[in-house]
């Protein structure tokens, strides 16, 4: 496996929206070696509060050597986080777990609530490298989290429709809702976001006979496969690891309603 | 002054258990030593302790399983593992490969399973000693852990002394009035030496929805946060047995490490702050290296047990 | 939807002993009150543990006294304290006046000391409760603390609630195997509220000097690093009487404060924070109000004990 | 007593030589309550580790709002500090202890060594305003650390000598080595430094009979008198605390060989 712990220099800190933030980081080894769907791990603080490392996805390749992480503020790590300044230096370790199929599947939709827009755009980028065609659904509480990404999406020539909680942008409800009048023509679909909003994905997409890979969180201490932390139940086999038998995962492997 | 000073001598002995260094890494934090293969070079830890194996592959306890506290963190994997068969099929033939010590955590239900697990053991190639779990529920005895009652650790260790003739470390539960007689009992029953501590009980609540944090409600507390305990217990149990003792809880850097050592641990494991920082045993072998020339030392055996206990 | 919220109703009652709310200070983190007076608004708290006061006054142990650990700090005070006679007329003056509850907590070498304390302090207006402390080493047992052996704390809980009409609250050490015996023993023997955890014996040492960084060498660790055992044990010690139980240990927050509510304790005491930050038990008080609200409780005796212990 | 908790906010860092560091701060509260010799308990941190305040002596008055800190980077709490950028908010609880005794004494001299140093020129100014004639022996590793100070003793009108361990400026040797030639001629010694030099000083000062005060240091928990941590050796009494009974001490209360 080529995985790597590196210390990583911030070059860019961009606030999205109120609690959304972007940033850029250089790093030569993780970065060329990263998937989309994979994740990486930021020791958020040089001290011993917080202890553990974070996991982020990695939501962009930008050049050869740099990754972008897209994070919401929630507590003390990415409080930690969203603080940083260009040439400040963040360890990370990764590229993590196994990412997203990208293979000839022709067109495609990716759905992405709140901050599980984060891997879909590392995705779209990739997949507009060979031209798939592909259908965004982006979610979120309120417009403001969106205009940015929104662009980007655009920007690599994907077709998005966006939805908000408050109705401040697009169709007023929940993502999924715009999912079914889409879904006959996909040959499969990536979600990410809250867990019921995946589960709706993935139920939608298994009425449809569309393969649905979906992206998966659970609390981890080491991102490696050693503790035996990250555990979600899965259908068959028990438990399943998160961080190396995920965070992607055939939606079909997973229990939902546990 | 100018001095000649050649690098001190490392090595250490465990009874008949002799490591290169006194640094290991700890069961349950260190997988099975692959996970960390391309992050650590393995050849240079003292040891490795894998994760806690039984003879039937557990599955472990429900989701969340692990939760962050002040300087700490609370585990409730509930002893996930593949099991002895797959363990020595999957995982012994890297382990094999590492270059270092390999010590396989043993765990059981009862003291059959115990010697059972230690006498299948004994016949594998590559596996270097045994450290045996005692922290674990009884269910004869209607689940109280072996590591708390004085009589059944001694069963324990004499049952699996018995079923093999490599060495045996018997891991020492902390959540016990007194350290010292559990650590005379075992000694007594034929453990070469004592590693200790094994994580705190503790718990975490959610305010909001007033449901635990964990999965199985309560889990081990493990981090810094436990040092001072740790190394307290640590201190006790060496003053208290002849046998070797290894150090174990907060560990994360060699001033920890030399602290333990300094009160009477022959060796260490690194546990949590493999999780947080996977060079932190290396850094902690360097380290010690640093902290001996610095104090003039020509071994890191010199150093052991030398806290002076006045003021 | 608007709704019509009044303030939640905060007292809480510890056996005969009513408090204004359940937020207190804890022993040997306070003084004796007067300490704080410029910096905190004393009449708002539920009460005031003072330090803990035997017979004759103590001098304490050599320093150094206390030393920070990841999260936490160790102190070996030495049960320092001015005496009971001397605490009558210096300290209570100030403590009548401070408009909360006074609770005093005593400690002795031995059964008659603890008994002769509690008589004495009965005849002292303006002392509200007593709080058994039996941490402490029983000289004529050879040390060993009153609180770790079930038939000790028996006897001190016994003598201590013969000698008084006060309210007794018996204060729990949490170096035992077994948290739920200590909590029972004590309750069957008269106490009318059990407070825990007094600190985990821990120790520091200095690696350069190869010295304690305690003057007595071993010392109690307190403050958020503890919190998780300190939750775990009040959980179990609360399922295992029937008598009210105040939680301590590592609160700092009023989200801790909630976690130890909905645990089954009936108050709370605060300890370390009020080094760290003076204004802990006022933001706690007004935390947990604030808590009560967004959950739509009108009591916080509605709250306590509703963890929910399935996931 | 006036003892305040304030937020207190960051106006300026100096950084005087390689790890000393003055902080100035806006301290509406502290500031006027302040006294010579006083100190004040800082929280360097706003999470949980370090837990503990840091205790630092009142180094000087400046216009009556503000107070500034002078500090040496030993550990986790004073780099923290030293990161500190002016609009930083800290909090602060002070003034605390009793400080040094400011009377018609004339003349007098003060000696400090290292970070000692910080208390006296708070004392020096308060002295110079009712012009007491002021001798103040300054010692320090190296030249570099009392380049700023020295200058400052002397705008407030101080006679200043140096002395540096390693001889880059002044007398190369111990700072108590100047003292005997000066004693005969003093009302009144003050001291802060390392424990030896504050030993020294207090025997050379009684041999001589002339009345000396030494700020002490020790391990605080709280600062205000509750804990009970803050114990040194006391001649008399057993032990006395550092917090409430001092920082400021006569020399003939401290059990110097303890
Ligand atoms: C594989 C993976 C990829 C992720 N990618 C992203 C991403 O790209 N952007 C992003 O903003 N977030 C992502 N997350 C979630 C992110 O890890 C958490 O938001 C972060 O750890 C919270 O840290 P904190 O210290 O700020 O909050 P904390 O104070 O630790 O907790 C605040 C909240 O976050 C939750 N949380 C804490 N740790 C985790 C965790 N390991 N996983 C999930 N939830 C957690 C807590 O339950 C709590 O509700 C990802 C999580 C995983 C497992
Ligand atoms: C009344 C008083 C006034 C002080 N005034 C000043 C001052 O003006 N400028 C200054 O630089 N320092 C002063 N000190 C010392 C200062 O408090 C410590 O240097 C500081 O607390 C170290 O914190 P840290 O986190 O950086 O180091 P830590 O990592 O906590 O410790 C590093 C070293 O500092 C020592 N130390 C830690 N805490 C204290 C403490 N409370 N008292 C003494 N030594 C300690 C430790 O033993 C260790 O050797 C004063 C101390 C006292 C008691
Ligand atoms: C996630 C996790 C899993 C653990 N699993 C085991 C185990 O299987 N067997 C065992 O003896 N100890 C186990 N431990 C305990 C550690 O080996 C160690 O004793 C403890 O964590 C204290 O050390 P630390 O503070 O350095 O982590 C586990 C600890 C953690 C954190
Ligand atoms: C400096 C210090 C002194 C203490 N003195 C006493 C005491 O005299 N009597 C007592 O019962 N507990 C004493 N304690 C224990 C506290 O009351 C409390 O039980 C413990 O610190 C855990 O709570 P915390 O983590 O909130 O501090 C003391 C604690 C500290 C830190
Ligand atoms: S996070 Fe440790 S095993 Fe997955
Ligand atoms: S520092 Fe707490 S009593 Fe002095």
């Amino acid at each position: 496996m080529s995985e790597f712990q590196e210390n990583c220099t911030v070059v860019a800190v961009e606030q999205l929206a109120d609690t959304f933030y972007r940033l850029t980081l250089a790093a030569p080894q993780i970065a060329p070696a990263s998937h989309p769907g994979q994740f990486v791990m930021v020791a958020c603080s040089p001290g011993l509060n917080p202890l553990l490392r974070r996991p982020f996805s990695v939501h962009r390749r930008c050049d050869p050597d740099r990754i972008q992480l897209l994070f919401r503020v929630v507590g003390q790590g990415t409080e930690l986080l969203a603080a940083k300044k260009p040439g400040d230096v963040l360890n990370l370790i990764g590229p993590l777990g196994r990412g997203f199929t990208v293979d000839a599947a022709d067109p495609v939709c990716l759905i992405g609530g709140g901050i599980g827009i984060a891997p879909l755009l590392f995705l779209a980028e990739q997949l507009r490298m060979t031209r798939r065609a592909c259908t965004v659904l982006l979610g979120s509480r309120t417009a403001a989290e969106l205009y940015r990404l929104t662009a980007d999406f655009i920007e690599c020539g994907c077709e998005v429709e966006i939805a908000t909680d408050d109705g401040s942008a697009g169709y007023h409800g929940l993502v999924t809702d715009l999912l079914p009048r889409r879904l006959s023509a996909m040959k499969r679909c990536y979600a990410c976001g809250p867990k019921p909003m995946m589960a709706t994905t993935a139920l939608l997409c298994q009425a449809a006979r569309v393969p649905c890979q979906v992206s998966l969180e659970a609390h981890m201490a080491c991102g490696l496969g050693a503790c035996l932390g990250c555990t979600v139940h899965g259908v068959e086999n028990g438990y399943l690891h998160i961080c190396r038998q995920g965070p992607v995962l055939n939606a079909e492997e997973v229990a939902w309603n546990r | 002054m100018e001095q000649m000073s050649s690098t001190p001598e490392m090595s250490v002995s465990l009874g008949p258990l002799v490591l290169a260094n006194p640094v290991m890494t700890a069961s349950g934090t260190f997988g099975y030593a692959e996970e960390f293969a391309s992050l650590v070079p393995l050849h240079q830890l003292g040891g490795v302790v894998v994760k806690g194996i039984s003879i039937a592959p557990r599955s472990g306890n429900p989701p969340p399983r692990v939760v962050e506290t002040p300087c700490g963190m609370l585990n409730a994997i509930g002893l996930e593992n593949v099991g002895v068969e797959r363990f020595i099929s999957e995982k012994m033939p890297f382990l094999r490969t590492c270059g270092c010590r390999v010590i396989v955590n043993i765990l059981g239900d009862s003291i059959e399973e115990y010697a059972e697990l230690a006498a299948r053991l004994s016949a594998v190639a590559g596996v270097d000693a045994l450290e045996v779990n005692i922290s674990c529920p009884n269910v004869k005895k209607g689940g109280v852990a072996f590591g708390t009652v004085p009589e059944m650790a001694a069963a324990v260790t004499m049952a699996v002394r018995k079923s093999t003739d490599l060495p045996v470390i018997v891991k020492l539960s902390p959540n016990v009035t007194d350290i010292t007689t559990m650590a005379k009992v075992v000694a007594d029953s034929g453990a070469d030496a004592l590693s200790l501590i094994n994580t705190l009980i503790g718990m975490a609540i959610d305010a909001r929805t007033r449901k635990s944090k964990l999965g199985n409600i309560v889990g081990g507390l493990s981090g810094p946060a436990i040092k001072p305990v740790a190394l307290r217990m640590v201190w006790q149990a060496a003053s208290a047995v002849t046998i070797p003792v290894i150090g174990i809880g907060g560990i994360g850097t060699a001033e920890d490490a030399v602290e333990f050592l300094l009160a009477g641990a022959t060796a260490v494991q690194v546990g949590t702050a493999n999780f947080y920082n996977p060079s932190a045993a290396c850094q902690i072998l360097a380290g010690i290296q640093r902290y001996l020339e610095e104090q003039d030392e020509s071994s890191v055996r010199s150093i052991i047990g030398t806290f002076r206990a006045e003021v």
